[in-house]
């Protein structure tokens, strides 16, 4: 294979800047956390405002009113939002819901890209690519069926739904959305009920679409993780080179500095295997299957390991409410099981590479 | 005394204050005046002079003749932490007022030691307490006190000579939390609930007759009701006890979440939670008529992981339902379960096992220390005035 | 369950300390070395030297000429073995093969109690207790069949060797034993093939006082691993309490008192799993094969990681060949796999315990 | 001069030096002569001051030509360490001298650094160099030397000075491993093999035109050689490159052995040594024309510590083969393999992975402080006479 880019180019750290400095100004961390309470109210000028830059439409060919660009780019995006634990449907409409459209000449597309509507692919938060898909029936052109735990559904004013028949589009005025009560509530699920909802017919043949767009979900929700180790790695470091006990700052105690090495050397690998995962989603790469998995495997628990050393290393004002680590520990604990656990993610890389049970 | 006579006493009393006809109230302090409360604690103050194995014993027939007990899971300060140091460093007087309504409950205490600038470093609190007449003066603020709107009375570490070493300008004090200067507000946790509280102190008096040892001698003093918080080893769970039965019971019941790569974490998490009971067992023998030592800050170090990674793993096995929660709303419980509530509840709260009651880096270096006899830590802070210290 | 005694009786102090007395005099470490270089001669006068002591007959009840003691004190031994890494066959004839033969009215239990004789069980050192036993073919009153790596095979002059039709005892001249270059030299493994070999009938079940004395072994091995831990612990904190680099003694950085505080608190939890395997063992409580599996599980890896960070700790010179802590390193990753891996214990006590997969 | 042009100029050298009939030296010698030999070094030194990237292309063209190499397997310190210490603090005279023959591998080259008492601080060298008139006599005890029974020179650190600091009284020197002071012993390692040596110099006397750098200066020509190797972050392997490769194979080649748990383990490693090859990938790809800074550590510290799990792993899965042994017989080998030979070996030799080039721990502190910028250690002996501090 050649060597694919794994560095990130001067239009993506551009791009980077851009997202980063709108975040800085809209979505401050306190915001963040009032969602926990039921105070929604950052975001939807928050989406507005990433819609006003043209990143819903990040994915979508500019032939379709999209930016033309790839993966690569998506994921510079992940990774801050990634850093702000940022309560917004990018992952789920521009991302997931956008790839499955891709092979649809539904106008459904246009709208996504131009931020006009926003999407949701009706599974379940927690499916792997390759996990089984929920049954909804068709009957007639009635839609039928209850999909639990359905990620972007809150946001969406569309929902894509899988059937044998094909993928519809349901207008959420169709169907009850029922919100939950989430662990990651700036990433809030929703069971969703169809009783005889109608839909439009947007692809023929459902599943390829589905399993594609999990895929690619799967592959660039590593660089949200990436975006939010690094969060946490930062966080962490520039905390303890202030935080005094003892007398002395606590970033020169022996045993910290070796647990906060080791979490470096964790974030640069992960960010090699993020960047990876994107590069070869990006070029359809072959290995793009196995990347996304390697990325989820690591990614996952990486994530997950940062915001639990960010917890602990910030003693107890990392157990408050006040702090923001709790806002990545739900986040990244989320993110685990989501698009399947790392677990599920090795078992199918062992089919993909020959290391079988 | 070995059981059988301590059983007769048990029977003796029980005839005289029968549990289903005598007051609440009544019936505890009589036991307390009895001797039977703590059978450890000295004769006069609620005990016998006995070992403290056979209080267990005691609680057992009370428990099998229906009698009301103390609640001790609402004073969990006072009875664990207030109550020792009492009885070590307190005066006849202070014994006398403060250790049989505390035993009953009557009275609740709680713990008014860290601040936000001392917490692995508790010698470094910088709550002030100024000597004015008979009284003190007390001003700063307190945090990580559970149970501080429940509390009658506070176990308290002020800096009382800030031109001393910081470990020797601390005095302790018993503070009465209805005094107005002393303000309460909940401090939210990442699980929601409000566990814990911070406590203003503005010009509290404390009446010197509340100073709990000597001027300056209140970094000792801390030590000791420190050592009971951290060393307590608990009684000694049946298999399964704790976290570990949780997470083997959802595995139990729920099948269809099994993969092999679950199946062999959750065993290795078995056995290690049976060896850590296991441990605890041969630790309580060890102990059996002995002080605690630093060997119980190990064991500390093996609940909290272990707690952590069972109740991360089980998110992972419930999959779906791991994304969810059971509430967020802010609420202050009176009495706290780690294994209660659902499982983004467990995994949430069992984080802080490994920062209440010491830190795991700090258990490490006692361990190291103490146990191991390694070098200490290199300290700046150790000899220089406390007010010359950076912060 | 009532609560059984996990810490050292007085007699069981007394036992340790003249078997450390003998082992300081008999075994020392660089003559342990030298086997690997093919130097044995160490092992015999060490064999006799504890034979003397009274140690071969431990398990051996008193009116078949043993002492009559318990897997407690046996266990006690095996620490201060597992301490010297010693190359005695105690475990594998005193405990293994003298505990197949317990319900056997053979004279050779009186002979292994006196040390007259010398015997060990012929399965693979691999085998775990609940292993598929090796197939050896009973024709006539002959005995055919290959044992691989079998333990003690080349220090004893009796091989126990369990068919389908009963447990026999096959004097080592009847066989082939060819001795194998082992990972751990000091528990040197060899192939035992019988062509036709005559034995004598010891026991008609076979299979189940097999089965009792691998898990007596494995249950009683953990002694030896926690011995052996104890060492590295030890040794290792002595070596960092006088070892200077940077002008200051290695103990003193932070990040390796922190590895040793873990390193003794999994040794401390490996005393309590190793005393509790041997009392229930002792007492034949029903929980003593869950106890054994634990045991396993535990010490196993324990010993391991004992070994490695002794190893790693000691930096440079605990990779040469002069420095003991390669002879426990071995002994160790042996160990491991003797009896049934980890892996395989846990299985095992998934369904002992109910936690099926 | 990009590839065009340069395989222009390699196809040219071919034409007049054929490698069928030429002397394998004699081919050598002109290769060093034409500049391609290290195509990024300068003219005149063997090379032709181009990109380093470079270099793989003209590789590639000789092994197609069938030309014979010079055989970097055995003079690794002399191309990868000796060799950029020279370029860079070499005299004219040292560089015509050793240059060629080192490339060539007519000189084989090893290290004369570490030492019994300076291992991870290894500005403690106690070796001592006199000055005696043009002269330096050396004497000293130095370990962890390989390829010193086949080595024509080494590169030496040696203190000159101890009434200095530790730092500052160290001097950089080529030793002539022929000198009759020098006393080369194998040292065994816990493979059984002796891969290095212990080195006894004993009033071995050094001409000054063979110090390198300037008196005092060792530890600053230490450290660049120092960072060629702890750096160095290898050519970029395949997938299923090194250890994973091999207990890959292993996995594919017994499905018997095959267990839940260690499928689940074999797959993570695998994706942490997928990971980390990515990751060495990705950090080439930061330092293309760059200098290699402290996150080469990190690349280190994983490495290492996946070969220990892989090896340690493939034992378990083995089972009783994994209780077997190739051979203990002391050897001393040409050319080290930490994947050749058997399970066991593999095993064993890993251990020496976070120990050589830098203990793991090293790393870690030059991770957190030079690239997290987290405080360096205490330090009690920066500032003393070396003589002074305590060992």
């Amino acid at each position: 294979m050649s060597e694919l880019d794994l560095l990130y180019t001067e239009i993506e750290e551009d791009l980077r800047s851009s997202v980063r400095d709108l975040l800085a100004d809209r979505c401050e961390l306190d915001a963040v956390t009032r969602i926990y309470d039921g105070d929604r109210s950052l975001v939807d000028g928050l989406w507005k405002s990433l819609v006003d830059i043209g990143l819903a439409g990040l994915l979508v060919p500019e032939d379709r009113g999209g930016q033309g660009a790839s993966a690569r780019e998506a994921a510079v995006v992940l990774e801050e939002l990634g850093r702000t634990a940022a309560p917004v449907p990018f992952l789920t409409s521009s991302v997931i819901a956008t790839t499955a459209l891709l092979d649809s000449d539904t106008a459904l597309l246009e709208q996504l890209a131009t931020g006009e509507r926003v999407a949701a692919l009706a599974v379940p938060w927690s499916a792997a690519p390759d996990a089984q898909l929920p049954a909804v029936r068709l009957e007639g052109d009635r839609l039928t069926g209850t999909v639990t735990s359905v990620a972007g559904a809150i946001e969406a004013d569309v929902l894509l739904v899988a059937t044998g028949s094909g993928l519809y589009a349901v207008d959420v005025s169709a169907v009850t959305v029922k919100p939950l009560v989430c662990l990651d509530m700036t990433r809030q699920l929703a069971d969703v009920t169809l009783d005889g909802a109608t839909g439009a017919l947007v692809l023929v043949d459902a599943e390829p679409a589905v399993r594609r767009a999990l895929d690619a979900g799967a592959a660039l929700m590593a660089s949200e993780q990436l975006g939010l180790s690094r969060w946490c790695l930062e966080t962490t470091v520039a905390y303890l080179q202030v935080r005094k006990q003892f007398g002395r700052v606590l970033g020169g105690f022996q045993a910290l500095k070796h647990r906060l090495a080791d979490l470096y050397t964790g974030v640069e690998s992960g960010a090699a295997a993020a960047r990876h995962a994107a590069a070869t989603s990006a070029e359809g790469d072959p290995d793009a299957t196995v990347a996304a998995s390697i990325a989820q495997a690591y990614l996952s628990d990486l994530a997950v390991r940062a915001a639990e050393e960010a917890v602990q290393l910030h003693g107890g004002i990392g157990m408050t409410w006040e702090h923001p680590a709790h806002l990545y520990l739900k986040r990244a604990k989320s993110d685990q099981i989501a698009l399947g656990t790392p677990g599920r993610h090795r078992v199918r890389l062992g089919a993909l590479v020959d290391l079988r049970p | 005394m070995s059981t059988a006579p301590l059983q007769r006493k048990v029977e003796e009393f029980l005839a005289v204050h029968d549990p289903s006809t005598t007051d609440r109230l009544e019936f505890l302090r009589a036991r307390y005046d009895e001797g039977l409360a703590w059978v450890h604690y000295p004769v006069g103050r609620g005990g016998l002079g006995l070992a403290q194995e056979l209080q267990s014993e005691v609680e057992r027939l009370f428990v099998e003749a229906g009698a009301p007990d103390n609640k001790p899971g609402h004073n969990v300060i006072g009875l664990g932490m207030a109550a020792p140091t009492i009885l070590e460093f307190g005066t006849e007087e202070q014994k006398n007022r403060f250790l049989r309504p505390l035993w009953t409950g009557e009275e609740i205490w709680c713990q008014l030691f860290s601040e936000p600038g001392a917490g692995s470093d508790l010698a470094n609190v910088s709550t002030r307490a100024r000597r004015d007449g008979d009284e003190w003066v007390v001003s700063g603020q307190k945090v990580w006190t559970s149970g501080a709107q429940n509390a009658r009375f506070a176990i308290l570490l002020a800096r009382t000579d800030p031109d001393e070493p910081k470990h020797l300008g601390l005095t302790y004090f018993l503070c009465d939390m209805t005094d107005p200067g002393v303000e309460v507000r909940p401090l939210r946790q990442i699980t929601g609930e409000a566990e814990f509280n911070e406590v203003f102190l503005t010009d509290v008096r404390i009446p010197g007759s509340q100073r709990l040892g000597e001027v300056g001698q209140g970094w000792k003093v801390a030590n000791a009701t420190l050592n009971n918080e951290r060393i307590s080893i608990g009684k000694g769970a049946d298999r399964e006890g704790g976290m570990i039965g949780v997470v083997a019971q959802t595995w139990r019941r729920r099948p269809e979440l099994h993969t092999p790569e679950l199946h062999d974490r959750l065993l290795r998490l078995w056995v290690e939670a049976e060896v850590s009971r296991l441990t605890g067992a041969r630790l309580r023998q060890k102990l059996a008529h002995g002080q605690p030592g630093p060997e119980g800050s190990a064991m500390k170090l093996s609940f909290a992981r272990i707690a952590q990674e069972l109740s991360g793993l089980e998110l992972e096995l419930l999959g779906e339902q791991g994304l969810h929660y059971s509430d967020w709303t802010l609420v202050r419980p009176d009495h706290v379960d780690f294994t209660g509530r659902d499982a983004g509840y467990r995994y949430l709260r069992a984080k802080g096992n490994s920062i209440e009651g010491g830190t795991s880096e700090i258990l490490r270096n006692i361990v190291a220390e103490r146990v191991l006899g390694l070098p200490g830590e290199h300290r700046v802070d150790k000899d220089l005035p406390w007010k010359e210290i950076a912060k």
